[in-house]
């Protein structure tokens, strides 16, 4: 069962690789290079398709053009403070059914700026707000990002790994 | 001529039929909507960050607070994607065991959607009472399996807390037996309902391109007339070994996700039915897996969906090999589905906000988070 | 373009638009409403039936709990030898998601290693979330969950419940899931017949069931005062922990004592010449004596929470605490040594509030008890 | 009363009491019953409401304060009094404060003319019908002084809705009203309860007194019952017209900063609202105090027909006459909570919309129902209708039975189709799924 999934993503995410490759080459090549630090973890390595941040409402058309990926189901923005960056994963899906696509990107957490999927999917809106609320991702061309859950007077993005918790100073001691 | 000036009401925070804590900023011409803008965050606690900070376990009973009308579906989604993050096997009957909880889930999540929905109409509490009388039903078998009504936390990676005890299948057994009588009233008592058909019918209609483009999941994007039910489209657990259909709507509107609902409630019950024929003995079967109480998955991440009564109910996950998540990411059904909701209300009047707030079915604990 | 459904087919929901609406629907609701309205003077008692009252007027009628049923999470002890199942092991700390559970490990006073046992145990009940996952990781069966949910109370800081109220009867559990007990049974008194082996006295005794077992000792022919006077205060005032200072206390002087006993025979025996017979005998005297005087201080502890019988609870344990201190102090001048009875005072004497009071007065007593050791090794030397 | 009254001091006492000290003693009398029994009916119905509602729901309802609950609504009472009075800040506290005294005022005096029993009639104006109407559309002005007087936005909203909603069903339920004083010729509310005398559908035709002529037994009164029925659950704001007050909506409608007793006054101006409209309804159609047995009773009583009558059988008439009046009353307020039980509620235009469009042309044909009736039954070869000039009373009852009988549901059928919405789908949803 799973591992019918696991196959069918596989074929699904070279088919896509391919397909970008072919027609949007630049995509593919990820402009800004993250260290990996010594010791921890490597969150960087994956297997998924990884593309260029400032690329990626081309990629997304692309995708729901070419490759009937038409569903954007889900948006995730992961921290990665031991490499220095900001990590945007994109779930696609094909209304005919099957695993996600899923489509990395990354960004440097100096300047996290990248360009909003908001007007081709009205429904990103809410997923790109929090992203930015809670993350400080800035999106290119949303209509409207503001905070969601935070009140708008809030500082500091409360997800990031190095935002310091009202709790920390009990576990310190 | 007479000069006339918009009105802006806040509906909400503290209002009777947000379902929650919950506001909607709108802007009205007469009582006509101009413009609707939902704001919420009230009930935000950090849910996800909170969860970066326990270990994948402690997590389990979190996620019961998540959408608190089914906390069996919001296990059964957080234990697949750990599952599939360590790699962890689940017996026959823990699965067969959990598709029965998220189908009674799922009944008792649309007996309280139909209620809350007419409750929003006005009617006064009878459909929710019927409705709740139903989920009470639902609920002591819950507590039978699982000790709480209500946030169970009940399964875990690689099986269920405990199996079930013997008074559970008779129960269920008579619950199944009384499941259509109480559907077929529900829906004499509605769905010919002349003011009801006038109070839903073509309200909020969401066309299908549009439902595309949303985001929207659930009975919602089944109501705008598309087939996409994940149970079907990308089957996990064993969602496959059952036959069951996928009802749709035709118009998109309000009336339709009420039908849909109800029609869903009939195909959960073809479901339990087969699960209950199919469900294998409880010899042999270890199905409380009390070893795996520390996970500690290899580093990489994962996602699952689940086809949560609300629509598709997501974990992402990142481990780094610790023994907690490093990002640990909800897809909340209500939170995207609310996305909508200006545009749905939007040439409407106050009174449908209300009802297709309702038909959406949200519950603010997801929204938040 | 569209998805293909395996076992199964998308139908298209009817909506009924066929017909005029003459009002026949909202007849028809009428209609439901009816049948609802005169069946409701019967009770409604079956999955089957959905129809009928099914109102439990709770006060009066409570409903059957499943065995399954979880509120608040209890400790468990067996009532024949009054052991507690809890070992301390901190499984239940660690995996409370709220973090509510707090534990100290049990020690032994003779040679401070810890025991298998728990000392104190504690339950934020107010900011627990029912989830059962501290009884279900319990490897000794020791944490249950109950099924007592009135627990709403005026008094907030009531809600941090100590080991005292926790503990529970195996036959109480045993009544409310007596299938789920059936089953782990076995298993969790096999563990606690290992780890009874490991404890000594009366640690590991739940409270409860101390109190019995020191009179079925006090009825047993002592020479020592100290089991009587224990034995009176404990049915006096309610400070336990001042007690159990006290109890511990009178316990590590009896210890003392017998021990003292015991090297002053040894001696006497592998002794080679007279004289050393007689320092023996000396020595032996002079324990004795220390003991008796250990002892009568350690009644001081027990006279302080009679005196104080007002609900000032928290002034008469710190008042146990600073004479426990005290005959601490005493103790320790007799014993020429040990600077520990001197922190307990100057602990003792800074503590604001209860709680701090009832440990100060717990490590004086364990301060008492040290110094008492210390006696006997400097004997020994 | 009166009649009572100076029955019982000149007649019987013998004291020839002026006329003025009778009427003056007789309204004090009538006054402080009613006064008595008014905020009683109020209670009483908020308890029968949540009993009913309870029952329908398969809960059991408040049974707890008093015997099965009996005293839950003065629970209720005590602490509507005790609760603290807010006047939300910036609301014009005069306003504010009169609103809830101007709604109740006109409920009180609606009390006047609600015939109880044969005899117990506080005042028999000619014109009872007029004022009934007229008085209890007063209300409508305090409910906008709610609306405005509160400053909050829910409030003027509620107060807009209910004052459009109670300004249009003035009209089918005045519309539906004159069907039956067509019938009776008369606004009188007693002369329309003794118009309903005698035998099921036939009235007094046969003879026979049995108190069951009741107008909904004939088509006019049926229809009429029914429209002006459901005008009195706008008019009353009870589901499914409760627009005004939509909790789900806008929170409490023009009630939503009131508190304490003077949101206590609003509930208590609704409630008897209520049991006046339901007990209006049972006098016009349901024959008011008529039963069997009651006119008999009141035959041998003392009334200025008979001043010599027995005073015992004034008691008897008058306790069987209230029974049957407030049974009736009770019943159509079942009525009312069981559609409160299954219905949910319109929408405010949809409520305008049924009343405008479907209501009063209803009410319409049924007032020419109604005129052909009378025609049928009373007119003659002068009145132009010469062709059923000899025809026996129960021919003519026949004809005009069928004839009204065919009108109004031809009516009815004819309004429901033309109301039918159009079953036209919407055309852009039918394609195939087009990427955006």
């Amino acid at each position: 069962m799973s591992d019918d999934n696991s196959e069918l993503s596989a074929r699904q995410r070279d088919e896509a690789r391919a397909a970008l490759q072919r027609d949007l080459p630049f995509a593919l090549s990820p402009s800004g290079s993250f260290p990996s630090p010594e010791g921890g973890p490597d969150l960087l390595a994956t297997s998924d398709i990884v593309v260029e941040a400032q690329q990626i409402a081309a990629v997304a058309r692309y995708l729901r053009a070419s490759l009937n990926y038409i569903y954007l189901s889900n948006i995730t923005a992961v921290d990665l403070l031991a490499h220095g960056c900001f990590e945007l994963v994109y779930h696609f899906y094909r209304l005919s059914g099957g695993p996600a696509l899923t489509i990395k990107t990354r960004l440097p957490r100096e300047k996290p700026e990248l360009p909003s999927l908001t007007p081709f999917w009205p429904g990103a809106a809410f997923q790109e707000r929090e992203a930015y609320d809670l993350f400080g991702i800035v999106f290119k061309g949303h209509p409207d990002l503001r905070r969601i859950y935070m009140w708008d007077e809030f500082e500091g993005f409360p997800m990031r790994k190095d935002f310091v918790r009202q709790g920390d100073k009990y576990l310190s001691e | 001529m007479l000069s006339t000036d918009e009105l802006q009401i806040n509906i909400g925070p503290q209002h009777p039929s947000t379902h929650g804590v919950f506001r909607l900023l709108t802007r009205l011409e007469g009582e006509t909507i101009i413009e609707l803008t939902p704001v919420f965050g009230y009930l935000h606690r950090n849910h996800e960050q909170l969860g970066e900070a326990n270990s994948y376990l402690q997590n389990m009973p979190f996620t019961d607070r998540l959408d608190y009308f089914n906390s069996m579906a919001n296990n059964h989604a957080y234990a697949l994607a750990v599952e599939k993050l360590a790699g962890i096997e689940v017996p026959e009957r823990a699965e067969y065991i959990r598709v029965i909880m998220v189908e009674l889930t799922r009944i008792l999540n649309h007996a309280g959607a139909i209620g809350f929905l007419f409750n929003d109409m006005g009617a006064w509490q009878t459909q929710l009472a019927f409705s709740m009388r139903e989920r009470e039903k639902i609920l002591d078998l819950f507590e039978m399996v699982s000790g709480a009504r209500m946030m169970c936390n009940y399964f875990r990676f690689g099986g269920v807390v405990r199996d079930l005890p013997p008074e559970f299948l008779p129960a269920l057994q008579d619950l199944l037996e009384a499941m259509p009588a109480f559907i077929d009233e529900l829906e004499r008592l509605l769905s010919e309902n002349e003011i009801l058909l006038a109070r839903t019918q073509n309200i909020g209609i969401l066309p299908k391109e549009l439902a595309i483009s949303y985001s929207v999941t659930g009975p919602m994007l089944r109501a705008s007339g598309i087939p996409y039910d994940i149970r079907k489209a990308e089957p996990y657990s064993i969602y496959d070994r059952f036959d069951f259909d996928i009802p749709i709507g035709s118009v998109g509107d309000v009336y339709d996700r009420f039908l849909v609902r109800i029609e869903e409630m009939r195909q959960s019950r073809r479901i339990l039915l087969q699960a209950l024929e199919q469900l294998p003995d409880a010899t042999g079967s270890h199905i409380n897996p009390k070893a795996r109480q520390n996970v500690r998955p290899p580093v990489g991440d994962a996602y699952t969906r689940i086809e949560s009564p609300k629509g598709e109910l997501g974990f992402y996950l990142v481990s780094d090999g610790s023994t907690k998540p490093y990002r640990y990411k909800i897809r909340a059904p209500s939170f995207i589905n609310l996305t909508p909701l200006g545009d749905l209300c939007r040439g409407h009047k106050i009174a449908d906000v209300v009802v297709i707030l309702g038909s959406i079915d949200i519950v603010l604990g997801e929204v938040d988070r | 373009m569209s998805i293909q459904i395996q076992r199964g087919k998308a139908i298209t929901v009817d909506r009924r638009t066929r017909k005029t609406p003459m009002g026949q629907g909202l007849l028809r609701g009428l209609g439901v409403i009816w049948k609802h309205w005169s069946a409701s003077f019967q009770k409604n008692d079956s999955y089957k039936k959905i129809q009928g009252t099914f109102t439990i007027e709770y006060p009066e009628e409570r409903r059957q709990l499943p065995e399954a049923y979880r509120n608040m999470p209890i400790l468990l002890y067996d009532e024949q030898s009054g052991h507690e199942f809890c070992t301390s092991c901190f499984q239940c700390e660690r995996i409370c998601p709220p973090q509510v559970i707090h534990m100290t490990q049990a020690k032994d006073p003779a040679t401070g290693k810890p025991v298998p046992a728990v000392e104190s145990f504690e339950i934020e009940y107010d900011a627990c979330m029912s989830c059962g996952l501290c009884a279900e990781v319990c490897p000794f069966e020791a944490i249950k969950m109950d099924h007592t949910f009135e627990l709403s109370t005026h008094d907030h800081p009531s809600l941090t419940v100590d080991k005292t109220a926790l503990n529970r009867p195996t036959t109480y559990y045993a009544q409310i899931a007596p299938r789920m007990w059936e089953e782990v049974k076995e298993n969790a008194y096999k563990k606690l017949a290992a780890n009874m082996k490991r404890r000594s006295d009366l640690i590991g005794i739940a409270p409860q069931m101390q109190e019995q077992l020191r009179e079925q000792l006090a009825r047993a022919p002592q020479a020592e005062p100290a089991p009587e006077a224990v034995a009176s205060a404990s049915t006096t005032a309610d400070d336990k922990a001042a007690r159990l200072a006290a109890i511990r206390a009178a316990n590590a002087a009896k210890r003392a004592n017998s021990e003292n006993g015991q090297a002053a025979q040894g001696d006497a025996t592998q002794s080679a010449d007279d004289k050393a017979a007689r320092l023996a005998a000396i020595r032996a005297a002079n324990a004795a004596k220390r003991a008796a005087q250990q002892a009568q201080a350690s009644e001081a502890p027990e006279t302080a929470p009679s005196e104080s019988a007002s609900p000032a609870d928290d002034k008469a344990a710190r008042l146990a605490a600073i004479r426990a201190a005290n005959a601490a102090k005493r103790a320790a001048q007799q014993a020429q040594a040990s600077e520990a009875p001197e922190t307990a005072a100057s602990e003792s004497t800074s503590p604001a509030d209860e709680k701090a009071a009832r440990l100060a007065a717990i490590r004086a007593a364990n301060a008492a008890k040290r110094a008492a050791a210390a006696a006997e090794k400097g004997q020994e030397e | 009363m009166r009649d009572l009254i100076d029955g019982l001091l000149n007649t019987t006492l013998g004291l020839g009491a002026p006329d003025w000290l009778v009427s003056l003693i007789s309204y004090v009398a009538i006054v402080t019953i009613i006064f008595l029994v008014a905020p009683f009916q109020m209670l009483f119905f908020t308890m029968y409401e949540r009993r009913a509602i309870a029952r329908m729901q398969d809960r059991i309802g408040p049974n707890r304060v008093g015997p099965e609950g009996a005293f839950q609504p003065i629970a209720d009472g005590v602490k509507m009094f005790t609760k603290e009075d807010i006047v939300p800040a910036g609301a014009d506290r005069w306003v504010h404060l009169l609103a809830p005294c101007v709604v109740v005022a006109p409920t009180m005096l609606l009390f006047a003319v609600v015939p109880w029993g044969p005899g117990m009639v506080p005042v028999d104006l000619n014109v009872g019908l007029l004022f009934f109407v007229a008085i209890s559309s007063i209300s409508a002005i305090g409910i906008m002084m709610a609306g405005w007087g509160s400053n909050n936005k829910f409030a003027l909203l509620g107060a807009m809705r209910g004052v459009a909603q109670m300004i249009s069903y003035e009209i089918p339920a005045v519309l539906s009203l004159l069907a039956a004083v067509l019938l009776a010729g008369s606004m009188s509310l007693v002369s329309l309860v003794n118009l309903q005398a005698g035998l099921p559908f036939v009235g007094m035709l046969a003879g026979i007194d049995l108190g069951l002529g009741w107008l909904i037994f004939t088509p006019v009164g049926f229809v009429g019952a029914i429209c002006f029925f459901i005008a009195a659950l706008a008019e009353g704001e009870r589901t499914p017209f409760d627009i005004p007050e939509a909790d789900s909506e806008i929170v409490a409608g023009y009630m939503t900063e009131y508190s304490g007793m003077k949101f206590g006054l609003f509930y208590l101006a609704q409630y008897i609202l209520n049991f006046l409209l339901c007990a209006i309804t049972a006098t016009v159609f349901l024959g008011g105090w008529q039963f069997p047995g009651v006119n008999w009773l009141y035959e041998r009583a003392i009334s200025p027909a008979n001043p010599a009558g027995n005073g015992l059988f004034n008691v008897l008439a008058g306790v069987l006459g209230v029974f049957a009046f407030l049974l009736k009353t009770y019943l159509l307020f079942y009525v009312m909570i069981w559609l409160r039980g299954a219905f949910p509620r319109l929408r405010v235009d949809q409520l305008m919309h049924f009343g405008w469009k479907f209501l009063i042309p209803l009410s319409l044909v049924n007032i020419l129902s109604a005129s052909l009736w009378v025609a049928c039954m009373q007119w003659g070869a002068e009145q132009g209708m010469g062709a059923i000039e000899g025809w026996s009373p129960w021919a003519r009852l026949a004809l005009a039975f069928v004839l009204t009988f065919a009108i109004n549901l031809v009516g009815y059928i004819a309004l429901v189709r033309i109301q039918a919405p159009t079953r036209r789908r919407p055309s852009r949803l039918t394609g195939s799924i087009a990427v955006p």
